[in-house]
Formats: structure tokens, sequence, C-alpha cells
């Protein structure tokens, strides 16, 4: 009985909830829908109760600080601090508070938004150095680069419309076509891997097949 | 009888379709008839790349990407593993040494065996510490990120290969590898940083070429079966295209409607 | 007027902070990232223990649904992927998720992404713009055709290198509006440390 | 050191410097150049323009910490615009800071007071948690089932605004407003093609190549290219305000970066050419 129990049993679950999901959207059946709004409420409550990130982030640091591993314990044990002020008074002021908010506000949004912005340093020196015309097809590539960037800069469209036309028709033209050949592989693709892992032949998810 | 929504029925037939064959190709491939799979030049550029650490004496870059199993980046991660597996067999045979920074719990120890195996299959297995062939450098991004551009500036890499699922941190790593001169190849299916690698990278897989690329050195009849299945359906849409818009261009628009059903 | 405001120097530091990792990494960014790492663990615990209890716990208590318990246990089972003896448990909880994840990213993509893409090519070749889109769909989609050997001699091998040029070309339109994302991302920090911070524009 | 070789020697903090001057100095002489509203823009305009009164529209908020400094004016300008046409809104989110980014809105919107709106009668807040595919579709399908409260722990089937409520049918357009592929797409599969909601797309620009096919097929009414569509949707719903600000400064910025892309292809070139070949 064990051996029904480790695989074939999860693997029926993940074929019939997955197969609940894709009959729901193809035919109108009352039934089949009132049961497809109670796994997706199930789903929402699953997400509630899973806190494996933060578990295997406190592990991590934990034994940072445990070891004082030189050079790096003191900024683990900050952010186990963080982690707890967070949590704690996300409960205790609530989450919606003003408070929080402004925790929120002069931390997160400023650390978050700077370290994406940051990476305009990156294209910079990326474009400085190493965005050469090597062949055809980086140069084609950089020409609609620049075009763009140019068509992008009110600078330029104000001074002539014609580089906001040149950036339009190439994301008209070229962005549709290329990007929709692009597609087609995304959804073949993706329908491909979700049959694959929906009938258990792509069971990576569960570790390795045994 | 249960309604299928109008503007479906096309589209459910054609999903069942795509199961059936790709049901059909899975059988044939059990019969040893496994579908044929395209070399791409960027999987000869692997064998260069490795051919130029071995005369530079400089270590050989190889990252898998940063995506996990349980997300839906797993197809990207199982790829960006195969292309692990193979240049570490590569880097073995040639006693190259390889780096391949791993950054989630669950692909470690995947990651790890793959290429214990690849080290084994040379009878070089004594010369691997996956420690630290395989660091975990760290899960969140920035950090790791900083921590694979560090290694390129001091160990500069001869080659530096990534496959596999990327997000922001692509332009930075293709960037600081770019300046230290490394050859390089680059692969993902994430289309908001394929400019970044065709951009930068010396071979570039688009998108789902790191599926054939992987399929292709593996040859697992259930990745080709997906490829297979996955081209029929895209020279049906060729030829769907071709007819249609010739028809319509002399005004007839059944193909239109068709594909409305 | 600088700004007197606690808040905004904190923001301002944080901002510098992560800013200063671009020119050498530096302990002010490794403290500014660990805090960043720390406090998005720690709002979304909140965030995730405010929903449970306000989308399962009172709603079970109060109006008697005791099927919620269900989500509940299959949400402890992944916890089991720690245990070595009992780490298949976890796959209950992991089957349910991938099941319901995958049948939901799945069932649009055939007409979304394939029918409805086919249909918006099948217009009429009578402009300009129709007859270039229409090239490149067909020249691009062979280009990603990998198991079909007839499909690398000529015609087909022309059209597939223009294929690849087509999208390189698009990735290349693809770059530039990212350059303009990434230099506007950062445009909006520079606003706030000069005009909010410094308060030396208006 | 040749002449080429000096072209490609500039160090990297002397690149970052003249990044940093560039961005500044327009913030000091603003350049008030005229915006051109690009198309999709317009369109996504005239979506939200035809949506009749009293109807519902669900708005998403996703762009977090990173998406804040060129979406958050869009959502500025479009919550203007849906409270000028008396529409429903329900504004949701799924984490702290993009319900914080919400406060913000309203602190620059001030529905109650420009507008006469009240809280719970014309806009709600929620709070939801999730894949987002699921939470699109609780939003869109189940929403007073699967969700008791509000953002505030205030119960929703108490609320003016949900009496008689009927799911999916009495909402009649999705705006959204993300840096997330999968959330971009995922509206598409959800908002689009399960549930036939009219959709308004909202993303980073580097996405609009990826997302632009869904357009272009009719799939999505209309869309906000990141900082540019924003100023474009300032300008459109005549409120001028920190978008129009960044694409003006921008001009100066990007001129830069074009020039770095010239002097290292001709630094690259004039080695490989001139003489001290690579």
């Amino acid at each position: 009985m064990s051996e029904i129990l480790k695989r074939p049993i999860p693997l029926l679950i993940t074929f019939v909830v997955g197969m609940l999901m894709v009959l729901e959207y193809f035919f109108t059946v009352p039934a089949l829908t009132a049961t497809y709004d109670t796994v997706n409420t199930w789903r929402v409550i699953l997400y509630a109760c899973v806190y494996l990130g933060t578990i295997n982030l406190l592990l991590l640091h934990g034994r940072r600080v445990m070891r004082r591993d030189p050079g790096q314990w003191y900024y683990s044990a900050w952010l186990i601090v963080m982690i707890a002020a967070y949590a704690v008074l996300g409960l205790v002021w609530g989450v919606d508070s003003m408070n929080y908010r402004w925790m929120i506000d002069n931390v997160d949004v400023p650390l978050g938004a700077t370290m994406y912005a940051s990476l305009a340093f990156y294209m910079a020196s990326g474009a400085y150095r190493v965005m050469k015309v090597r062949n055809l097809g980086t140069g084609l590539l950089l020409l609609s680069a620049f075009l763009v960037i140019i068509g992008n800069t009110p600078l330029f469209p104000a001074t002539w419309e014609g580089f906001a036309t040149i950036r339009n028709t190439i994301f008209d033209t070229f962005v549709v076509g290329s990007y929709r050949a692009i597609r087609f592989g995304v959804g073949l693709g993706g329908i491909a891997l979700g049959i694959r892992t929906l009938v258990g032949l792509e069971t990576g998810y569960m570790g390795r097949r045994e | 009888m249960a309604i299928i929504k109008s503007g479906y029925v096309l589209s459910f037939v054609a999903f069942i379709l795509f199961a059936v064959v790709m049901w059909v190709y899975g059988e044939y491939s059990k019969r040893g008839r496994v579908p044929y799979v395209k070399r791409l030049p960027a999987f000869d550029a692997m064998e260069e790349a490795v051919g130029r650490a071995v005369e530079m004496g400089r270590p050989v870059v190889m990252v898998p990407g940063r995506g996990s199993f349980t997300d839906l980046f797993v197809a990207q991660t199982v790829a960006g593993l195969t292309v692990l597996n193979y240049v570490a067999g590569l880097c073995a045979r040639y006693g190259v040494k390889l780096w391949a920074p791993m950054a989630d719990h669950l692909v470690i120890p995947v990651a790890r065996e793959n290429v214990r195996d690849a080290y084994a299959a040379e009878g070089k297995l004594d010369e691997l510490d996956v420690e630290e062939t395989l660091p975990y450098v760290s899960g969140s991004q920035f950090a790791w990120a900083s921590s694979v551009i560090g290694y390129y500036a001091r160990e500069r890499p001869a080659a530096n290969i990534m496959v596999g699922a990327f997000w922001a941190e692509s332009m930075m790593l293709a960037e600081s590898a770019g300046r230290i001169g490394a050859l390089q190849i680059g692969g993902t299916a994430r289309l908001y940083q394929l400019p970044f690698f065709a951009a930068v990278c010396d071979y570039t897989l688009l998108g789902e070429e790191i599926f054939a690329a992987s399929a292709y050195m593996t040859q697992d009849p259930i990745v080709i079966t997906s490829l297979a299945t996955t081209d029929v359906f895209r020279l049906v849409g060729w030829v769907i295209i071709i007819v249609g818009a010739i028809l319509s261009t002399v005004g007839i628009n059944v193909v239109y409607q068709f594909l409305s059903i | 007027m600088i700004s007197a405001d606690p808040g905004i120097w904190i923001a301002a530091f944080f901002t510098i902070a992560a800013t200063s990792y671009v020119f050498r990494d530096n302990p002010a960014f490794k403290f500014a990232e660990h805090t960043f790492v720390g406090c998005a663990a720690g709002y979304s615990v909140a965030w995730n223990l405010t929903q449970l209890q306000r989308v399962g716990l009172t709603p079970m208590m109060e109006r008697g649904i005791y099927t919620y318990l269900i989500p509940i246990v299959l949400g402890l089972t992944v916890y089991f992927q720690y245990s070595t003896e009992y780490r298949w448990i976890a796959r209950y909880g992991v089957a349910f998720m991938m099941g319901q994840g995958i049948g939901m990213a799945l069932r649009a993509k055939m007409r979304e992404d394939f029918i409805m893409q086919l249909r918006a090519t099948v217009t009429p070749l009578d402009s300009a713009l129709g007859i270039v889109i229409f090239i490149l769909v067909i020249t691009g989609a062979l280009h990603f055709v990998f198991t079909v050997k007839r499909v690398e001699s000529e015609p087909f091998r022309t059209l597939t290198i223009i294929g690849r040029y087509g999208i390189l070309v698009a990735l290349g339109a693809s770059f530039g509006n990212t350059v303009m994302t990434r230099l506007g991302q950062y445009q909006g920090r520079m606003i706030f440390l000069i005009r909010d911070w410094l308060g030396l524009v208006a | 050191m040749s002449l080429w070789d000096k072209l490609e020697a500039v160090p990297n903090w002397v690149l970052y410097i003249l990044v940093l001057l560039a961005m500044a100095y327009p913030i000091f002489r603003p350049l008030g150049l005229p915006i051109v509203v690009g198309g999709p823009s317009q369109e996504a305009y005239k979506a939200v323009d035809a949506t009749p009164e009293g109807t519902y529209a669900v708005f998403h908020i996703a762009y977090g910490a990173g998406g804040k400094p060129t979406l958050q004016p869009a959502a500025v300008a479009m919550s203007h615009h849906l409270f000028e046409k008396n529409l429903k809104v329900i504004y949701f989110c799924d984490n702290a800071v993009d319900l914080a980014n919400i406060w913000g809105i309203f602190d620059e919107v001030s529905p109650d007071t420009r507008y006469g709106k009240e809280y719970g009668s014309d806009y709600v807040v929620l709070s939801l948690t999730g894949p987002f595919l699921t939470q699109a579709a609780v939003v869109l399908s189940n929403l007073l089932e699967t969700i008791p409260t509000d953002a505030r722990g205030q119960s929703l089937k108490g609320m003016p605004m949900f009496q008689g409520y009927t799911e999916t049918e009495d909402i009649n357009i999705v705006c959204q407003l993300t840096t997330s592929g999968d959330i971009s797409e995922g509206w598409v599969y959800q908002a689009v093609s399960r549930y036939e909601r009219r959709l308004v797309g909202g993303w980073l620009s580097m996405m609009t190549s990826s997302m632009i096919p869904y357009y272009q097929a009719g799939q999505i009414q209309g869309f906000i290219d990141g900082s540019k569509g924003a100023a474009d949707y300032e300008v459109l719903t005549n409120k001028p305000g920190e978008a129009v600000k960044i694409t003006d400064i921008l001009s100066l910025t990007q001129v830069v970066y074009l020039l770095f892309i010239i002097i290292g292809n001709v630094g690259y070139f004039g080695k490989k050419y001139m003489g001290g070949g690579k």
C-alpha cells in the first residue's frame, strides 16, 4: 500500500486537478465551475500556509550567525532582525496601517527601486564596452536599438516627427512579426511541458526519477 | 451535452490533437525511432569554448540559470542542467577547471549529481570537488550576481556559458564577462532577457533553441517528442497562414472564419 | 530647503547605498541588501498570515466551512520535505500546487498564443505593413523548426536565415526600450534625491 | 597608446558620473519638450473612456518598488480618468509594497475631496495572496465567496458597492500595471480568454516587444508603454505630472547613452581597420 501512496497518488492528484482547470476553461458546466472556484479558494489558503522561502532564509543565515562566519555573521543577524521586525509589526499594527506604510515607503521602496534602477549603469558601460557591430546580426540589432532609442527620446521626435514614425514602424512590423513567431513556440512549448507534467512524464519537481 | 463555448471549439480540438500527436511520437520513440533533432551552431561553440580554456589555461564558467524546479521555468532549468552536464564532461576530458554557481536549494543536489556522473564517465571523479565547482552562492538575486561578477574579475575565465532561466541579472553577467573578453554563449527562453544575450554573446540560443540544444545532447525521447509535436503544429500553422493570407487578399475569408469557431 | 523628515533621510541613505554597489561592492551595500532581503521576507510573512486568518481561519470558525481544513493540511504536508524518511508526504501539497498551477497556465495557451495569433496573420496582404508582418511570421516560425530535416535545405534555409535576422532586429528594438526602462527607473530616484531630499528644486 | 585605444579605455566610473550628470542637469533646467502621444496610449485612453458609467473596473497594481518610478504616474493618471468616468473601481494587490503604492495613489488623486467618491460605495482596495492566475480567477469570478474582507479587514458583503453585485458580468474593464511578464500575460489568459472582459495593459517598456502581438491581434485594447506611455496618459487626461518630467529628462540621458554606443564602436572599428588590430 505504501508504494502507491508515494508516487502514483500524488501524480493522480496533479492530473485530476490539472484536467479540472483545463476542462473548466472549455466547457460551461455549472458544477465544474463550482468545483473549480472551490479549488481556487483552497489554493489561496494553501499558499498562505507555505513559508518555505523564509524558513530556508532563516536556516541559512541562522547557521552563519551560529558559526560566526567572519565578515558575514553580523549582516545575517541584521537580516534576521529585519524579518522579525517586519513580520511582528505587520501583524501588530496591521499590514494596511499607516505606520507599516511608513516602514515600506522609506526602506523597501528606495531599496527595491534603486537596486533595479542601478542596472542603468550596467547598460551604460555595456553600451560602451561590449555592444560592438561584430557581424551582420549584431549590426542589425544595434541599428534597430539605435533607431528605437532615438524614437523614445522626445528631443528627436520634437525636432522631426519622422523619428517617432520610424520607431513605431519598427514595432508595428519587426517586433509584431518576429515576436509572434517566438510566441508560437512559447505557447506550444508551454502546452507540451504542461501535458508532460500533468501525465507524470516531467516530474523534475518531485526530485529525481527513482 | 456539455456546452462548449463558441470560439473555443477549434482550440479544444487542437489541444486534444496536440496530446494525441505527442502520444504517437512517444510510442514511436519507445520503439527506438526517436525523431531527428537539428545540431545548432551554439552546440559546436561549446567545444570551441573549452578548447579556448585549455589554450589560455583559464577556467570555464557555466551558469545553469537561477530557475527552480517548482516554478514554471522548470523546463529551462532542466535544459540548463543538461548543458552543464555536457560542458562538465568536456572540462573533465580536457582537464579544464569548471565553475558553476548555484542559486536554488532544489537544483543543487541534482546539478551536483549530474556533474559527478559527467566526471565519472570521463574517469576523472577524483579531480572533482563539488563544493568548490558548484558552490551555493546565494538565494537573493543581486548578492548572487555580485559574487558571479566578482569571480569573473578575479579568475578572468576563458569562456562564459549561460543557459537557463535568467532575470534582470543577465545584463550584469553578460556585460562583466564581455568586459574581460570571455567567449560567451548565452541562451534563455525568458523573452525579456533575450535582447542582452543576443546583443553581447558570441553565440546565442534564442528562446526554444535551448530545448533543442539540450534534446540534441541527451537524445531524451520525452523532450524530443515535445519538440517534434510543436514542430508539427508550427508547420500546420505555417500552411494555414500562407493559404489564409493569400485567400483573404482575394477576398475569401473562409480561413479567418475557420479560426474563429 | 533640505528635508527634515527622518523617513526621507533613511530612504536617501538606502538609495545611495544601493547605488554604491555599481562603483564597488562595499559594507553599505551589503547592509542595504541584507535589509532588503530581510524586510521583503518579513512583510510577506505578515501579509500571508493576515490572509490565512481572513480568508481561511475566520470563515472556517464563523461560517463553519470545515472543508478549509483540506488546503491547510495540504499546505502543512509541504514541510515534510525537511524529513528524509517522510519526504514523500510533501509530494501531496506539491502535486496539488503543480496540478492547479500548470492546468491554469496551460489552458488558454492554445487559443491565445496560437489560434488567435494565426487568425491575426491571415489578413489581406494589401498593405506594406501586412506583407512585412506576414514574411516575418512565416520566416520566424521556420527558424524554430528543429526536428524536420527538409527545412534545413533550400528554399527553406534562406527563409530561416531571414527569420533569424528579423528576430535580431526585433530584439534590438526590445533592447532600445529596455534602455528607456532602466534609465527611467533611476531617473525617478534622482528626482527623489534632488527634489524630495535635498530640496534643491521645487 | 593610440587614439583608438584611448577611445576604448574610458574607465567605468567616468561613464557612471556622466550618466549621473546627464540625469541631474535637466532636473534643474527642464527642456520642456512636447510629448508625441503614441497609438497604444490613445487606444488605452479610448478603452477606459468608452466604459459605461456605474459599471465596475478592476485596477491591478503590481509594479512594486522596481516599477514605481515609471508606472505609479500612470496609475495616478488612470485613476483620475476612472473616477471622472464615475466607475466603481476595485483596486487589488498581493503585497505590502503595492498596498503602500495604492495609498500613495489616493494621496495624489484624493478621490473623496476631488471627485466626491466614498470608500466602500465607489471604490475599494483588496489585498490578496496566492499564485497570480488564481488571484485573477478569484477577482473575476468568485470574489465575495472567497475574499470576505477588504485590505482593512472590513466585510465586503456589507459594502454598498457590492449590494446586488453579480460576479464577472458587472466587471466591464480590467486595467493592470505590472513589472512581471507572468502577470501581463496572465491577464490575457484570464481576463480576455477565460472571462471575456476588456483588458488595458501597462508594463515596463522592456516588456512591450513580447506583449505587442496580443495588442496587434486585438486581444488587448491598448497599453501603457512604461514611462513614455505614462507621460502620454498624463497628457491625454490633462494631468501632467511625474511621468512628463521623467520623459523630459530622459532626453539628455538617452543622448549620452547613444554617444556611448557610438564612441565604443568608433574605437572598435578604428582599432580594427586603422592600426593596432585586436
